[in-house]
């Protein structure tokens, strides 16, 4: 049952509405608010029903990606950290006037830039005829993944000589994109190993006092490690009468 | 579905069927995490009554306790929903339902049968983790929320703990998706049709291995047994959901058991046979009577066989938590970095070469080859499965463009490729 | 009587510091002067043939007859006798040591008598001399962070004395 | 203690400190046993320092101790180890009849050994299962109390009270024990030894329970015996000591011609007495210790008290054996207001959680002078401070459970 199917002209539209201005919305909220913690949460949303665009536009793929990279991943870090700074004086953020000023020009520019490469696009001003197959058409991954691997599927026809041996692909990217992250991934956990305290002395910080604690504690082992039962359970002033076996 | 509602009211082609398609799907999936919440309470209770050596739950509704889950029920509802002064008043009330719709969306993707699924999402493993990943925001939200050190130091647990395990998740996940060459479920699921040895998880011994290591990744990244770090009553209370009361906190606990149950269902489909029963009982019925009827029979035999297999994978994970201790949070985190992660790549790697070197599996040793072609008898029968037009038998014709741009692509026909080249592919 | 070793061997070290041993009661006690009582006590730990090396328990015994009928017939004269219970796990022998003090320091209502603390000797006493200054009102002199453990820190008076009174209310809360 | 100068590599610090929170674990935390309150300074999940507030059950059972006569005191002494009550009616009753220089009957001394062996088995099984259900798993809890129930129902036969008995007063006991009692404590007890691998397998060996005990909190034989610890936490760091094997004459003379061995590991070898138990012919042997555990922690601990359960079937079915033999007098009670001498005794006797000290000073009419109880919990709980250092907030619990404490008994 593909609920997309357009039988009624606007049902394209209507969710569109919806996901776009749930993005937009909760994207001012992120700018307005005033709690930082809210503001993380309305950043969940926003990229959340971004998500729900792209599902909308049958690039259930990238959807899912963005699911899983932008809310599941980058976002689950942010509000790891924000939670964790968000005491006391560190909850409220107000921006000063002349902040918002200078951030409604930036801002307002780069909207401006937008919206112009947006609707110069001849392509996307002609009405796209609704019942247009592209919609509808089959939401498959697998070519997604032939091109990453080397052979693009929509290029089938002009048989260069680069489709004939598989490389007309987004292989090379792909490779360089992944050597990126693992680099990535190396420096992160380079940086966030325990680094060694150059002093111990009266540094306050509980760390150290514990080790140091330790080591003054090394405990040597008591020296009888056989004890030798010489007076069962006596007071050591009973007068000892020598034929006392014990 | 949508059509057949529409001819039925006669309404041509109109929007209302499709709402009515969407809303019995709705309600389907809400039945399938309402009544397991309902059956999992009880079966919670009544598992670790027989492994306590006691009876459980015996006096409410029959010798059974059948309706103890109701009893609880009315007892959450009618609790005062508490909300301590200190919390972030509008995150508090939000927490307990962002855990509850993750884990309620990942059942759009799940596929119950061959047809039976919600939303027919081509990659819909990778939907399904994705969502998942969300459930950790209502964990982190209902612990900071709440404003009490406790709840905040079992959310902070608890994110450590599922963001760590999300990657040996993904790992596990990978083999099957590589084994089948789709990421569709309901293709998964098929390719599995026939005898149990056909089962991914009888396919090679690293399969088997990455399994093992899914239901535990699986176990942990949903917080329940050895690895329930966040609600750990001895050191937190009761870790992020200390200050939930009443329907709010059942709802947190209705959010943990349906996300069992689609990580357990997830289990069965890539690595025990989806809804394909260890005998092929509902394909010969299918078979045998043929025609509309015997789908709709083998697709309630596949819809029955997924719920048992999940139904036991819950059990497992409940057996599980009333006979062990619980780990600490640094072993939680050892054992997925130190054990999980290399083992899971190590099945990984071990899949991959033998899928190439193309050596026996279960099925071959059995003698009948693994794909022999699924869905024979719903050709015959002129009902196009649910828009699944990509078998994955060939490439399916690239998408045509708008018109006016290649005017030539309707003579594009499907290209056989070079085998070398495309040898996943023929899968 | 012979001369018991222990005993010889205190008295050789620390001469009048022992003041009194008394063999008859059922667990033979040694008196010691609160002065040398630190030194005492290290000895007894290191000592060759004893190693006292557990001190099993402190505990303060109050002596003030309270009705003054009972107090004329009574042969002591009021105050306190500090009793340290020493065992050995390496030759399993048994010890008892007692100090006498004043009931309160040099005749002043209110002011806690002292006694060296031994917490640097046997660790357990740290906790045994917090519970004896709680209860009885010793105040023991170099002890780490000497409070009260059971009672509530703002608790006033000692239970343990004899002539200790049940306060009237605390925070509201009727004693008696 | 002086801070010197240290520039070691192996000291490490966090640039990155997070503030350090103070956290208060108690008194009413479902896993500190009864109304015990920790307060941790964290850093993080490290736990950097933790400082035990006691006093939230405390009754001054040693002033109420100065206006009642000697056997009215007696359930005071239930009330300060509610889980071994008859080891402290035990320890009570010698302290007096040491004061008063009373000899018990032959009969008297060995139904002593069957309660109070009796009572140590039943509070074994309660310190497993809480210890279980402080790292997590509820299960052994249950069947601990499985086992304790039939304990508490023999109990409830002889003395008719299933928590706080009075059973063992001054000069024997309150009643012989009930016809048929001898055989219905055999048939326990054979029951009771198919029980035992059952409970080794549950968490003994268990390979999570090991993990989250094995090398956590590691005492040192010194550490043990400075901080005055008894009972099963000071033979889990290796020291030869038990009160029934080095006690004094008049607690020692009660186990005269007993066959059993003190539980401790030899400080060398690390192995614990091989359990021989052929006296009876069948063969409880002991699970081995894994590698992981060092001699001291809380593994070792909880192993001592597992093994400290088979010694006291042993003792038991001895002690009835001896028993039977006898008839007559089993030690009546002394008078209720008997006169004290103007004398003073301390006496200690080996309850399951350690040696449990009376010390009674009389002056002459039947109501003490001074009245003191020495309780094992109290030092055994002063050595959490040191233990809890630079550990985990998940290894409190662990630690804690480990010393099995009774706040009844440190409160008093």
């Amino acid at each position: 049952m593909d609920l997309l199917a357009v039988a009624w002209p606007y049902w394209h539209q209507f969710f569109f509405i919806i996901f776009a201005t749930i993005a937009i919305g909760f994207g001012f909220g992120v700018l307005l608010s005033k709690n930082v913690v809210r503001m993380a949460f309305y950043l969940v949303l926003s990229l959340g029903s971004t998500a729900g665009l792209f599902f909308l536009a049958g690039a259930e793929f990238v959807g899912a990606m963005q699911l899983m990279i932008y809310v599941g991943g980058t976002l689950v870090l942010l509000i790891f950290g924000v939670m964790l700074t968000a005491q006391k004086d560190f909850i409220n953020m107000d921006t000063h006037t002349q902040d918002w000023i200078l951030a409604t020009i930036v801002g307002g520019s780069l909207l401006m830039v937008l919206l112009f490469g947006a609707f110069g696009a001849e392509d996307w001003r002609t009405p796209q005829d609704i019942n247009d197959a592209h919609v509808s058409a089959t939401k498959e991954a697998t070519p997604l993944g032939l091109a990453l691997t080397g052979i693009r599927v929509d290029t089938l026809g002009e048989s260069t000589d680069a489709v004939a041996d598989g490389k007309s692909g987004y292989l090379m990217p792909f490779i360089i994109v992944s050597f990126h992250l693992l680099v990535v991934l190396i420096g992160a956990a380079y940086m966030a190993r325990t680094k060694k305290l150059s002093h111990a002395t009266d540094d306050k910080s509980s760390r150290a006092k514990l080790m140091l604690f330790k080591m003054e504690h090394e405990e040597e082992p008591l020296e009888e490690a056989k004890y030798v039962v010489t007076h069962k359970g006596k007071s050591a002033l009973n007068p000892l009468d020598p034929n006392d076996e014990n | 579905m949508a059509d057949f509602i529409n001819n039925i009211f006669g309404i041509g082609d109109s929007w209302v069927g499709y709402l009515i398609a969407a809303l019995i799907a709705a309600v389907l999936i809400l039945h399938v995490v309402a009544v397991g919440a309902l059956l999992f309470i009880w079966m919670e209770r009544k598992i670790s009554g027989r492994i306590q050596d006691r009876l459980g739950p015996t006096r409410v509704g029959g010798k059974y306790g059948w309706l103890q889950t109701l009893a609880d029920g009315i007892k959450l509802i009618a609790k005062e929903d508490i909300t301590p002064d200190l919390a972030d008043r509008f995150l508090f009330k939000i927490a307990p339902y962002v855990g509850l719709a993750a884990s309620y969306a990942a059942f759009i993707a799940l596929p119950f049968a061959d047809g039976v699924v919600a939303q027919h999402v081509n990659t819909a493993v990778f939907f399904v983790l994705a969502v998942l990943g969300l459930e950790v925001f209502s964990v982190i939200l209902a612990g900071y929320s709440s404003g009490s050190k406790w709840s905040l130091f079992g959310a902070m647990r608890e994110a450590a703990q599922v963001v760590s395990y999300e990657v040996p998740l993904g790992m596990c996940v990978v083999v099957p998706v590589m084994i089948c060459g789709t990421m569709n479920l309901t293709t998964i699921g098929n390719m599995q049709a026939g005898l149990f040895t056909n089962w991914l998880v009888f396919n090679d011994p690293f399969t088997f291995l990455t399994a093992i290591i899914y239901f535990t990744c699986a176990t942990a990244g949903v917080n329940r047994a050895p690895f329930d770090l966040a609600e750990a009553e001895s050191e937190l209370v009761a870790g992020f959901h200390t200050e939930y009361s009443g329907l709010r906190w059942s709802l947190f606990f209705m959010a943990e058991y349906s996300s069992m149950f689609v990580v357990s269902a997830l289990a069965s489909i890539l690595f025990f046979g989806g809804s394909h029963g260890p005998i092929p009982v509902g394909q010969w019925i299918g078979e045998t009577i043929g025609g509309t009827w015997g789908l709709s029979i083998s697709r309630i035999i596949g819809v029955g066989n997924l719920l048992l297999k999940g139904l036991i994978g819950v059990t497992v994970m409940m057996w599980i938590r009333w006979s062990f201790p619980r780990l600490r949070i640094d072993q939680v985190m050892t054992m997925c970095l130190k054990y999980c992660v290399p083992l899971a790549a190590l099945g990984f790697i071990g899949a991959t070469t033998w899928q190439y070197l193309d050596l026996p599996t279960a099925n071959s040793l059995v003698g009948n080859p693994r794909y022999e072609k699924h869905e024979m008898w719903t050709e015959g029968v002129g009902v196009t499965p649910a828009a699944d037009a990509g078998p994955a038998s060939g490439i399916p014709d690239p998408e045509p463009h708008s018109e006016d741009k290649t005017a030539n692509t309707d003579s594009v026909t499907v290209k056989t490729l070079p085998v070398s080249v495309v040898k996943g592919g023929e899968r | 009587m012979s001369e018991i070793p222990l005993v010889s061997e205190l008295r050789a070290k620390f001469g009048e510091g022992i003041i009194d041993v008394n063999l008859e009661a059922i667990d033979e006690w040694v008196e010691v002067n609160p002065s040398v009582l630190v030194e005492v006590c290290q000895f007894l730990k290191e000592a060759e043939g004893f190693r006292f090396d557990m001190c099993n328990s402190i505990t303060v015994v109050d002596y003030l007859e309270t009705d003054p009928k009972k107090a004329a017939k009574v042969d002591w004269e009021p105050h306190l006798e500090v009793v340290y219970h020493l065992s050995s796990i390496a030759t399993k022998l048994t010890l008892v040591l007692k100090v006498k003090i004043p009931r309160w320091k040099n005749g002043v209502e209110g002011e806690l008598p002292t006694v060296p603390s031994v917490a640097g000797v046997w660790a357990t006493a740290d906790w045994h001399e917090r519970e004896a200054y709680d209860l009885s009102g010793v105040n023991f002199l170099g002890h780490p962070h000497l409070k009260r453990i059971l009672c509530p820190d703002d608790w006033e008076g000692h239970p343990l004395r004899k002539d200790y009174e049940m306060p009237l209310e605390y925070h509201g809360i009727r004693g008696r | 203690m002086a801070t010197s100068k240290i520039d070691d590599p192996r000291v490490i610090e966090f640039d990155v400190r997070t503030d350090e929170m103070l956290i208060n674990m108690g008194p009413q935390h479902p896993s500190t046993h009864g109304v015990l309150r920790l307060v941790l300074r964290t850093d993080g999940e490290v736990v950097s320092d933790v400082e035990p507030h006691l006093g939230y059950l405390h009754r001054c059972a040693e002033k109420i101790g100065e206006n009642l006569t000697a056997r009215q005191w007696v359930p005071y002494t239930d009330r300060m180890d509610y889980l071994a009550a008859m080891n402290m009616n035990l320890g009570w009753s010698l302290v007096i009849e040491k004061l008063l220089e009373y000899d018990l009957p032959e009969r008297g001394r060995h139904l002593r050994v069957i309660i109070s062996e009796m009572g140590r088995i039943a509070s074994h099984l309660v310190a497993m299962g809480t210890y279980g259900l402080d790292l997590g798993s509820f299960t052994p809890f249950l069947y601990g109390f499985r086992e304790r129930e039939k304990i508490l129902n023999l109990f409830e036969e002889a003395c008719g009270a299933r928590l706080t008995y009075s059973y063992l007063t001054p000069g024997g006991a309150t009643a012989d024990l009930p016809v048929g009692w001898t055989d219905k404590c055999r048939q326990f007890l054979n029951q009771f030894k198919e029980v035992i691998p059952e409970l080794h397998t549950l968490l003994t060996t268990n390979s999570i329970f090991v993990s989250r005990t094995a090398g956590i909190g590691v005492m040192s034989a010194k550490m043990a015996v400075d901080y005055g610890c008894t009972g099963p936490v000071l033979r889990g760091s290796g020291v030869y000591h038990d009160l029934r094997f080095h006690g004094e004459e008049r607690y020692t003379e009660m186990y005269e011609g007993y066959v059993f061995d003190v539980i401790c590991a030899d400080p060398e070898t690390g192995e614990y007495p091989e359990s021989n138990y052929e006296f009876h012919g069948d063969s409880l042997d002991y699970p081995e210790i894994p590698r992981q555990a060092i001699l001291g922690d809380c593994w070792h601990r909880f192993y001592v008290r597992m093994l400290e359960v088979v010694q006291s079937v042993r003792l038991i079915e001895q002690a009835i054996e001896k028993y039977e033999a006898t008839s007559g007098d089993w030690g009546t009670p002394i008078k209720l207001v008997q006169k004290l001498p103007a004398k003073e005794a301390y006496m200690e006797t080996e309850a399951p959680r350690g040696q449990m000290g009376f010390y009674v000073v009389g002056n002459g009419d039947s109501i003490p002078w001074r009245v003191r109880a020495r309780s094992s919990s109290f030092c055994n709980l002063s050595v959490t401070a040191p233990l809890c250092q630079g550990i985990l907030l998940a290894d409190i619990p662990a630690i804690v459970g480990s010393l099995d404490v009774v706040m009844g008994e440190i409160d008093r």
